[in-house]
């Protein structure tokens, strides 16, 4: 699994959360999420604070029930700034 | 359709003079330019960063493209969007549109840079002497993306 | 506030970027450019004539921007609009705004141009493989002009 | 005086109408107007069918019942189509 930080999650996330180890309890993208609060607790408060919108493999999700898998690429977005 | 994100600084006069060239059956073009100001809000910048997603960041400003372009029945749309650093006085963005009149091609023109503001995935972040902070949405362009959600 | 009247072809893009140029106070740029088309409601179109009044044309474009930039808070405002014969394909106007932010300057730029349409002192004969007609203002021109008449 | 006509007028306006010699009951422009359609009927029939603008020395005068006098440039407007 590969898990993109974009924006300022990016200069919140330590490396390592990148290519993660999962432990088996994390089933769902919400439990991904809980988890990285977990271990990154200043990533996990920002991304708490604002509305982070999630990306598998390139597509929006908004169902964070979705089961996380293996080779999946995940993506947490804040909000967008562009134009 | 021309939809690019680019990481090197582009001519946006020179960009619309190409969309627009030999297309003496369109009467209307519109265009926007976002520059990269030297202040905003008071506080001096020196130049910003944008973030982007890549394989991810260009189709989903196509799709927001494409929906306008539908909605507004104005195929002839170009945008060009900056990534990477960027220096007060260069173009962030360009938005054009070529159409038969300039009602439809306004309309187009505004509401995909609307949509740019909020829903590109794109992240700026602006740099000035105090440091960087990255930018959050403004208020009115949340304002206008509600509207434009509630029309659609 | 730049207004020009011109019997010569003008490169609008050129126009722009001379416009926008070392201007890095302004974060936005909005232009208008209304091309000669090589045909109109099905006819074909070999040319255009603009019939102007000298002397009287350009100050009285140069008062309707002036309305504009003072009622939606854009002094930088820039008008070209050619007079004389015009070929398909070239620019027959040009209206840009530098703004702040963007929503004044669409906005500017756009009623602006509804004033150009209705109550700029010129004359427009499309010439066609049939000879040659005198342009009335279009219906939804007239109306657009009558609500900016309400507004103000 | 001199009399201009623009856009569609001006092909319809004989030559010799641009510096005219008017009578003495010509005193307003509504006059003039009038005495237009005397001169040159077909002129005078689309002057009269459409939204005719009336310029004195080039500043837009409504009122037609204003008086002309020797030395004023009067122009006669058909519907503008700039832009």
């Amino acid at each position: 699994m590969q898990l993109v930080f974009l924006g300022k999650f990016g200069e919140l996330a330590p490396k390592g959360l990148a290519s993660p180890t999962l432990p088996d309890d994390v089933r769902t993208l919400a439990d991904l999420k809980d988890w990285i609060a977990g271990q990154a607790p200043v990533l996990g408060k920002a991304m708490a604070l604002t509305t982070t919108r999630v990306a598998v493999n390139r597509a929006l999700v908004h169902d964070l029930s979705r089961p996380v898998r293996a080779d999946d690429e995940i993506a947490f977005l804040p909000p967008m700034s562009g134009g | 359709m021309d939809i690019r994100i680019t990481a090197a600084p582009f001519d946006p006069h020179a960009e619309c003079a190409a969309f627009a060239a030999d297309r003496a059956d369109a009467g209307a073009l519109v265009s926007f330019v976002g520059l990269c100001r030297q202040e905003t809000a008071g506080r001096a910048v020196t130049g910003l960063t944008i973030d982007h997603y890549e394989g991810f960041t260009q189709t989903q400003i196509a799709d927001l493209a494409a929906d306008v372009a539908r909605r507004y029945r104005v195929p002839d749309l170009l945008v060009i969007h900056r990534i990477g650093p960027i220096l007060p006085g260069e173009a962030i963005v360009l938005v054009a549109a070529l159409s038969t009149h300039r009602g439809a091609a306004f309309e187009a023109v505004q509401v995909l840079m609307d949509y740019l503001k909020t829903d590109a995935p794109l992240w700026k972040k602006e740099t000035g002497p105090d440091g960087a902070r990255w930018v959050e949405p403004r208020q009115d362009d949340r304002l206008r993306r509600a509207a434009l959600e509630n029309q659609a």
